[in-house]
């Protein structure tokens, strides 16, 4: 006979105030299960606490019910207070009398009490059914997956490593470096992106604790937080890496011409390359897609210049396993196309460009050697016209939100344009500009008055051709007066977009995207590096436009994140999960299909007792299954249930009242 | 006009049965853990007000819910029946709510089909920010069945 | 000055809302519409201001500005706007509701401009169809204008530009009947 | 052979007649039955929707209503206003069956709108229902070495939520058609600049400033003569530029010729039927630049910037 | 239809390669006209079998018990019956390489009272899906029907279909013939006899019938195909495909999915999901 304790919370006058708190306890009493009831002003307090593990000792309770505020929030506490009774801490049950009672009936304290009442009655109900419950571990895979090779991922895999956690960096392209490795200067400070991102980038090279696969994607991530299990395809580099020196003999010898990605298209590589002078591994790849060797059988130049004999033409991508405990996702930004902009003749005019590709003219390793030319006819321009929010803040054309550094690097643009050509002059139209952080301000500040960037406040409306120049024609609504500018060249600063792989990638990782597919963080505010899917975190431009000091931020959190989850030997479980009853288990099998985690598998077991025949039943992994209860409904013999949800607890619940 | 819809829709299901006059119906909500629980804790914590007729059961996902859970509150002491979970995409538990959608509508259409007035099982998606929404849902579906009138199909004979 | 505070209900924003179907509140001021606009540079207050001062609830002083007598309808900053306003209606909206209370503002310009669409329609309402040279006839003596773009009549008239006779629609009737009925539909709201 | 339903406006029976004989002319040879619609009325533009809400829709719906008698599946406007002017309503009426009703209760007497009739420009019929290359196929004397700017004007493309045709910014069906014919149209960045056309005769100033304007960027595009599809536009480029002309101190003398008076032409009509003394401007100049050979353009020089993926070897 | 001669022949010939250990077939009742499913196990035996338009029973009904399970089975399927067995090879309740199959292309079975059956006049798929063997020429998949009781019962007002149904609910005496004759209703222990559903039930009650045909139908929806062997084996004939069929129109109608065991590897309508299901019927 079910023994159960009820225990009623005043929360002080949170509960008291609107529902009649002795009656409930009395109406509490009268349920025949119910052995013993009491109310008390704060139940979450050690007082309270204490009363909970008294009565359990004195009344020989089997089950009790906390009837107070939402279990979301307390539920944990009173569990504890059970376990220090020397009771299962499952054997708890909590109504939530506050927020579903008090707080929101309170005009009506009789209709309150009532459905406090009931409340009670059915938290009492699914105690009676509930059952000794015990916590799982999981063992954990001590080595974490970086993906993404950019100074997200790059900050993240180095943090991970000193702490002496081994990390597998996955590297889409040739070459780490990322996005940030293409800009020239950045902002507030000004050092350049090279000095600062390439000795990170050779102490991922270096490092003993990451291991390193350029020029590799993810293909698979099976298994659950700890025990995750990666497919990564290695793409066919065609060259050794174990022999080659990097010499560069066969790039420059390389017949076959191909647009420079990592020069935004404005100059070419050959189709045997390393992205940039500073690559890490500086070793090069060929391009299958334009090799004449790869795709026709002739050429073969490379593989004769090369003394090391590292070139390899039957390579074959190749498919690699990890096992890894946890995975950061690091996979970043791409530029979103303005081709939309019809008004602006994007693609009519060459001498329309993004911020990206003047980023990279005026880079010192860049196409031009650092001075920014005219694409249409290589001159160097006086009169350029930056245009900010190209895209972003445009629901029309582009996309809704802010895309966050548009300000600031078309500042440092500004900036840098009069330092690259004395005698230019840059406009800058704006909607506003947006420079929170520390040094940001003053950095605005810095290109208005010592370089003289004439900032005009509105939207550019029309671009227009007159010559060999470019009009541009828009309103500079501090003056009231439509303005327009004969430039040399205009840069759109284009929205930052995630990276266009990314919602194939949630996909493949189980994680969810927002509709422009950014990553989805747990939480926006107080988890955000965690993902929903336990064990995956995220860093960078995947998750939300940042700028690199946010993106190195972001990073290191989510390093610790995975350092906290390898701190112990193994992982802690909700044991709310499912089990099967083999006896009824017809093994049909739909539980596999339904569930989201592939948490569900089959064995055979015998036929009857001791028979010789087998019969395939269903089986859950513990330590995969996250509790959803998904096979639970669809199981039509009732074979499985859900500890903690079980069908008895709810119909209880349900016939209770 | 307005007046003429009222009638009708009472005068559905068992027009000769009349609801005592402190009748109060019941509600069963079925919510979801992860979007609707907290979405009703945090009407809760806003204070934000609804009709006190709703009694409710915490699943993990909409996923959980069995039709014949339905069917058995609408037997027993329920006049209806409502049930919330994460909005399409949003499932903790990824792809929950898709499967239970499917089961929804096929058993609120065969209830309908066997006599049951389709406003008796409702469903919503309601996620963790939306207090207010919980609100307006328990409001609306309490409303709804207010009008109904008590449930008299089927009820377990010795309730 | 424009003294502000006054307004918590504003009205005048509900109505221009409600009858363009946009939503003035979106504006974020870019000014695209303002360069965009081939007239706004013949307006008091180019489009971007008139949003703000409907946003402001300054429905006098809408009234007032000539800019949606000028606007020409034709559609490029709609097309052009980052929200999606649709600004051409917006500007009819308002026109609409100064005519329906009655607002003349003493602009000769504007006056022209009125003058001539009622010319307009009122040669619908008698013919059915429009005819350029009578138009302009009865425009430039209802406006005391005589010898405005008489240089242009004789050469159109020998060019054949402009025919001299006034087609007409044969069921005249339905046009009249049309014109009562909508004028009170006009008054029905 | 395929039948349209032909709305003239008042302009193609006034202002624009050689719009409305050369229309009939390449319709013959394209082998399109034109039916002109019975009794059509004058679509209230651009007056009716400056003034009132009602009448606005009423007097275009009275159009549709009209068109609807007839079996023909789709009606073409010559005019640009026109076309607007119904194809807003169309929308508004298919989009808002309420306000529907409301409107088609004052012309009871006429019928009642069933929303059966597409609305189409005549160049939208042209491009989508013809095409270019059908244009092509019958072509007899290509108007190769003309160069024309294609000028939309406002109202053929815009708002893209009513025309749902072309681009709103840069479109390019004109200039297809064009290219189809054997002339060469001009990159002329000002293709759906309002000419001011709805003021022609209320506020002249800035009919002139406007149109001005329109004429010095088609002459910057190198362009021999300026390409419309709408009467209005025609009649202000053309009738006005005198006026331009004298006000700025310039000397455009481009002729502004309908799109149908270039195809009559390639289809092999003489130049007599494009009537040519009905423009103030004369075309006869800018005709002559027939046959001649067009110098090698300047794109053909290699772009510094590499846009195409294409590998090269050396 | 009739298919005798060649069904003989055929299970004559596996029973002489050694083929099968038992055949499932039909033969006549001996007292009247009807036909009832009889299972072979011996060459000599073959010569009662036949196969008309009175072979209304889905023999695959019976593979799910144990005299069959795991035995070397022949038998007989019709278009209907096909697709409960396609289900039953998906949800793996029989080996596929234990079955040979003489699937035919039904030309449809009859009623009572020798007219066309319903189902057979509205079904959509006569052909068997899986055989070893066809016979009869197929003639392909037809249009999808409503039904034609549902659509009568739609057009109800919601009263009469409350007493409508509430008739049927309390007629049933809850004897499980429907269960037993569903080649489906495989479970070892069915849902409605297990603990959590009897607790509040009495055995006999409408509420009771209420709860387990509901429950059942649900169990169903989206695998029934409609082969009506349940309202052959009710005794007091309640019209049990109305369930069924209503189910069957609401996932064909809103999830575009194929009928139940159309293709091998279906599941059925409630194993699977699509982003743009209805969305509309939630607040």
């Amino acid at each position: 006979m079910a023994r159960v304790g009820v225990f009623v919370c005043f929360c002080g006058a949170n509960i008291a105030d609107f529902v009649d708190v002795p009656a409930v306890t009395e109406e509490a009493k009268k349920i025949k299960e119910v052995k013993y009831a009491i109310e008390y002003k704060y139940m979450c307090s050690d007082p309270g606490q204490q009363m909970i593990r008294d009565a359990i000792v004195q009344h020989r309770l089997t089950s009790v019910v906390v009837a107070a505020c939402s279990p979301r929030m307390h539920e944990k506490t009173f569990r504890k207070a059970l376990s220090d009774a020397g009771m299962n801490p499952y054997l708890l049950e909590v109504a939530n009398i506050r927020e579903h009672s008090s707080w929101v009936h309170q005009k009506d304290k009789k209709a309150a009490t009532e459905k406090a009442s009931d409340l009670i009655r059915m938290a009492v109900a699914k105690s009676i059914a509930n059952e000794q419950l015990h916590e799982i571990s999981v063992p954990v895979t001590k080595r974490a997956l970086v993906i993404g090779g950019g100074i997200a991922g790059i900050q993240a895999a180095l943090d991970i490593a000193d702490a002496r956690i081994p990390v597998v960096l996955v590297e889409k392209s040739p070459s780490i470096g990322g996005r940030m490795a293409q800009l020239d200067e950045t902002f507030p400070t000004l050092d350049c992106s090279q000095c600062i991102l390439t000795p990170k980038m050779v102490d991922v090279a270096s490092h003993p604790f990451i291991e390193l696969l350029p020029y590799s994607e993810v293909m698979e991530l099976d298994g659950y937080v700890g025990n995750y299990k990666a497919k990564i395809k290695r793409k066919a580099s065609y060259v050794n890496f174990d022999t080659c020196t990097g010499c560069g003999a066969c790039w420059q010898k390389c017949p076959v011409k191909v647009p420079n990605e990592f020069n935004m298209g404005i100059d070419k590589r050959k189709a045997i390359y390393s992205p940039f002078p500073q690559a890490v591994p500086n070793k090069p790849v060929i391009d299958a897609e334009h090799c004449t060797m790869l795709l026709k059988g002739k050429c073969g130049i490379c593989a004769k210049v090369c003394e090391k004999g590292s070139i390899d033409y039957t390579m074959q991508d190749e498919i690699v396993e990890r096992e890894i405990g946890a995975v950061v996702v690091a996979t970043g930004y791409d530029l979103w196309d303005p081709s939309p902009y019809e008004e602006y003749g994007v693609g009519r005019y060459k001498d329309i460009i993004t911020s990206l590709e003047f980023e990279r003219m005026v880079s010192a390793n860049g196409p031009t050697g650092g001075v920014p030319v005219r694409p249409s006819d290589g001159k160097v321009p006086k009169r350029v016209v930056f245009i900010k929010c190209v895209g972003s803040r445009d629901e029309a054309k582009g996309i809704e939100y802010c895309s966050k550094i548009c300000c600031m690097y078309t500042a440092k643009h500004a900036i840098l344009l009069h330092h690259k050509v004395h005698d230019s002059h840059a406009y800058i139209f704006y909607m506003d500009i947006r420079a929170a952080g520390k040094g940001y301000e003053e950095f605005v500040k810095r290109a208005q008055v010592e370089t003289g960037a004439t900032y005009l406040r509105g939207r550019v409306s029309k671009i227009y051709k007159k010559g060999e120049n470019l009009m541009v024609r828009g309103e500079d609504a501090q003056l009231g007066q439509v303005v327009e500018v004969e430039a040399d060249l205009v840069v759109l600063a284009t929205a930052i977009y995630p990276y266009k792989d990314n919602p194939d990638l949630a996909r493949l990782l189980g994680i969810s995207y927002d509709k422009y597919g950014y990553l989805s963080e747990a939480h926006p505010k107080l988890r955000p590096v965690e993902t929903a899917k336990a064990g995956i975190y995220l860093a960078g431009c995947t998750q939300a436009p940042k700028d690199i000091p946010d993106t190195v931020a972001q990073a290191s959190a989510a390093a610790a994140k995975v350092c906290g989850l390898f701190a112990g030997d193994t992982l802690k479980k909700d044991p709310m999960i499912s089990t099967v009853n083999t006896e009824f288990c017809t093994g049909c099998q739909n539980c596999v299909t339904v569930c989201p985690y592939q948490a569900i598998v089959t064995e055979e077991i015998p036929l009857g007792h001791g028979s010789k025949e087998m019969r395939i039943v269903a089986k859950v992994n513990e330590g995969v299954c996250q509790g959803c209860g998904s096979c639970v409904a669809i199981c039509r013999s009732m074979a499985i249930d859900l500890a903690g949800f079980t069908d008895m607890q709810i119909i209880n619940e349900i016939v209770s009242i | 006009m307005e007046a003429e819809i009222k009638e009708k829709i009472v005068s559905m299901e068992k027009p000769h049965m009349e609801a005592p006059p402190d009748w109060q119906p019941v509600i069963m909500g079925i919510l979801c853990n992860w979007c609707s629980y907290a979405g009703s804790d945090l009407t809760g914590t806003s204070r934000i007000q609804y009709p006190p007729n709703i009694r409710i059961i915490r699943v993990p996902c909409s996923s959980r819910v069995d039709p014949w859970f339905i069917i058995k509150s609408l037997q027993t002491i329920a006049d209806g029946v409502l049930i919330s979970g994460c909005h399409p995409g949003d499932c903790h538990y990824i792809s929950g709510n898709y499967y239970a959608r499917r089961r929804f509508l096929v058993t609120k259409k065969l209830l309908n089909f066997v006599g049951f007035h389709e406003n008796r099982v409702q469903f919503s998606w309601v996620s963790a920010a939306e207090g207010a929404k919980f609100a307006k849902v328990v409001t609306k579906v309490t409303e709804d069945i207010r009008k109904l009138g008590p449930l008299h199909l089927y009820k377990k004979e010795n309730s | 000055m424009i003294a502000l505070g006054q307004q918590i209900e504003n009205k005048f924003l509900e109505a221009v809302n409600k009858k363009s179907g946009s939503n003035i509140l979106e504006c974020y001021q870019c000014g695209k519409c303002v360069s965009t606009c081939p007239v706004s540079s013949f307006m008091d207050f180019p489009p971007r201001e008139i949003m703000q001062m409907v946003k402001l609830g300054l429905k006098e002083e809408t009234y007032m500005a000539n800019s949606m007598w000028f606007c020409l309808t034709c559609a490029a900053c709609s097309s052009r706007c980052p929200r999606e306003i649709d600004i051409p209606r917006v500007m009819e909206a308002i026109r609409h509701l100064a005519i329906e209370e009655n607002v003349d503002p003493d602009n000769p310009k504007v006056k022209a401009i009125r003058k001539f669409h009622e010319i307009f329609l009122d040669m619908i309402k008698r013919y059915g169809r429009n005819y350029e040279l009578r138009m302009m006839a009865e425009f430039n003596i209802r406006t005391r204008n005589l010898f405005k773009d008489m240089h242009l009549a004789p050469k159109a008239l020998l060019k054949g530009k402009i025919p001299l006779g006034h087609e007409k629609v044969q069921r005249a009737k339905a046009i009249q009947r049309m014109f009562k009925m909508a004028e009170k539909l006009e008054k029905i709201k | 052979m395929t039948k349209l339903t032909y709305f003239p406006g008042c302009s193609a029976h006034g202002t624009s007649e050689e719009f409305d004989s050369t229309l009939k002319l390449v319709m013959k040879t394209l082998g399109v039955e034109m039916e002109e619609l019975p009794d059509w009325n004058c679509c209230g533009a651009t007056s009716a929707h400056v003034m009132t809400e009602n009448l606005a829709l009423a007097l275009p719906l009275r159009n549709l209503v009209l068109a609807e008698r007839l079996p023909n599946k789709t009606m073409g406007i010559a005019c640009a206003s026109c076309y607007s002017r119904m194809k807003t309503t169309k929308v508004e009426m298919d989009s808002h069956p309420e306000l529907a009703k409301k409107i088609n209760s004052t012309i009871v007497e006429e019928g009642e709108y069933k929303g059966v009739v597409d609305v189409k420009s005549m160049l939208q019929f042209f491009y989508e229902d013809i095409g270019p290359e059908a244009i092509a196929e019958k072509v007899v004397y290509p108007l190769k070495g003309l160069k024309v700017a294609c000028y939309y004007g406002c109202l053929l493309t815009r708002p893209k939520s009513v025309t749902q045709f072309d681009s709103p910014e840069y479109p390019i069906s004109m200039d297809r058609i064009m290219e189809a014919l054997g002339a060469k149209p001009t990159a002329f960045d000002f293709k759906t600049e309002c000419c001011g056309a709805s003021f022609s005769i209320s506020d002249t100033e800035i009919v002139l400033s406007l149109s001005g304007t329109i004429l010095e960027m088609a002459r910057e595009s190198g362009a021999h003569a300026i390409v419309v599809a709408c009467p209005l536009c025609q009649s202000n480029l053309d009738m006005r530029q005198p006026d331009i002309d004298k006000k700025a101190g310039t000397k455009y003398n481009i002729p502004v010729l309908y799109i149908t008076q270039l195809m009559a032409l390639a289809f092999g009509y003489p130049l007599k039927d494009l009537k040519p003394a009905k423009h103030i401007i004369p075309i006869e100049p800018a005709l002559a630049h027939i046959g001649e050979e067009i110098e090698t353009p300047e794109e053909k020089k290699k772009p510094r910037k590499v846009v195409e993926a294409e590998s090269e070897v050396e | 239809m009739d298919y005798t001669k060649q069904i003989q022949d055929i299970a004559g010939r596996l029973f002489s390669e050694g083929k099968i250990d038992i055949f499932i077939g039909y033969r006549n009742t001996g007292f009247d006209e009807n036909q009832v499913p009889v299972l072979i196990h011996q060459y000599k035996d073959v010569d009662q079998l036949l196969f008309t338009d009175k072979s209304v029973f889905n023999l695959a009904n019976y593979l799910k018990y144990e005299h069959t399970r795991n035995k070397r089975v022949g038998l007989i399927v019709k278009g209907c019956d096909s697709r409960a067995l396609n289900l039953m090879l998906t949800e793996s309740q029989v080996k596929r390489e234990n079955l040979y199959i003489i699937g035919i292309a039904c030309e449809g079975v009859v009623n009572e009272t020798g007219e066309k059956a319903q189902n057979c006049v509205e079904c959509m798929m006569p052909d068997a899906v899986v055989y070893d063997e066809l016979l009869g020429s197929a003639t392909g998949k037809r249009e999808y029907q409503v039904n034609a009781d549902i659509r009568e019962l739609d057009e109800k007002t919601l009263t009469d279909r409350v007493e409508y149904f509430e008739e049927i609910f309390e007629n049933c005496i809850r004897c499980n013939a429907c269960r037993h004759s569903c080649p489906l209703c495989y479970c070892a222990k069915c849902c409605i006899d297990q603990e959590t559903a009897t607790l509040f039930h009495g055995a006999n009650t409408t509420s009771s019938a209420f709860h387990a045909l509901m429950t059942w139908s649900l169990h169903l929806a989206g695998r029934c195909v409609d082969c009506r062997n349940c309202e052959k084996a009710c005794p007091i004939h309640l019209p049990l495909h109305l369930l069924h069929k209503l189910n069957e129109k609401v996932i064909y109608e809103n999830f575009q999915e194929n009928l139940a065991g159309m293709t091998e590897g279906d599941r059925g309508a409630f194993y699977k999901y699509s982003l743009s299901d209805p969305d509309d019927f939630i607040l």
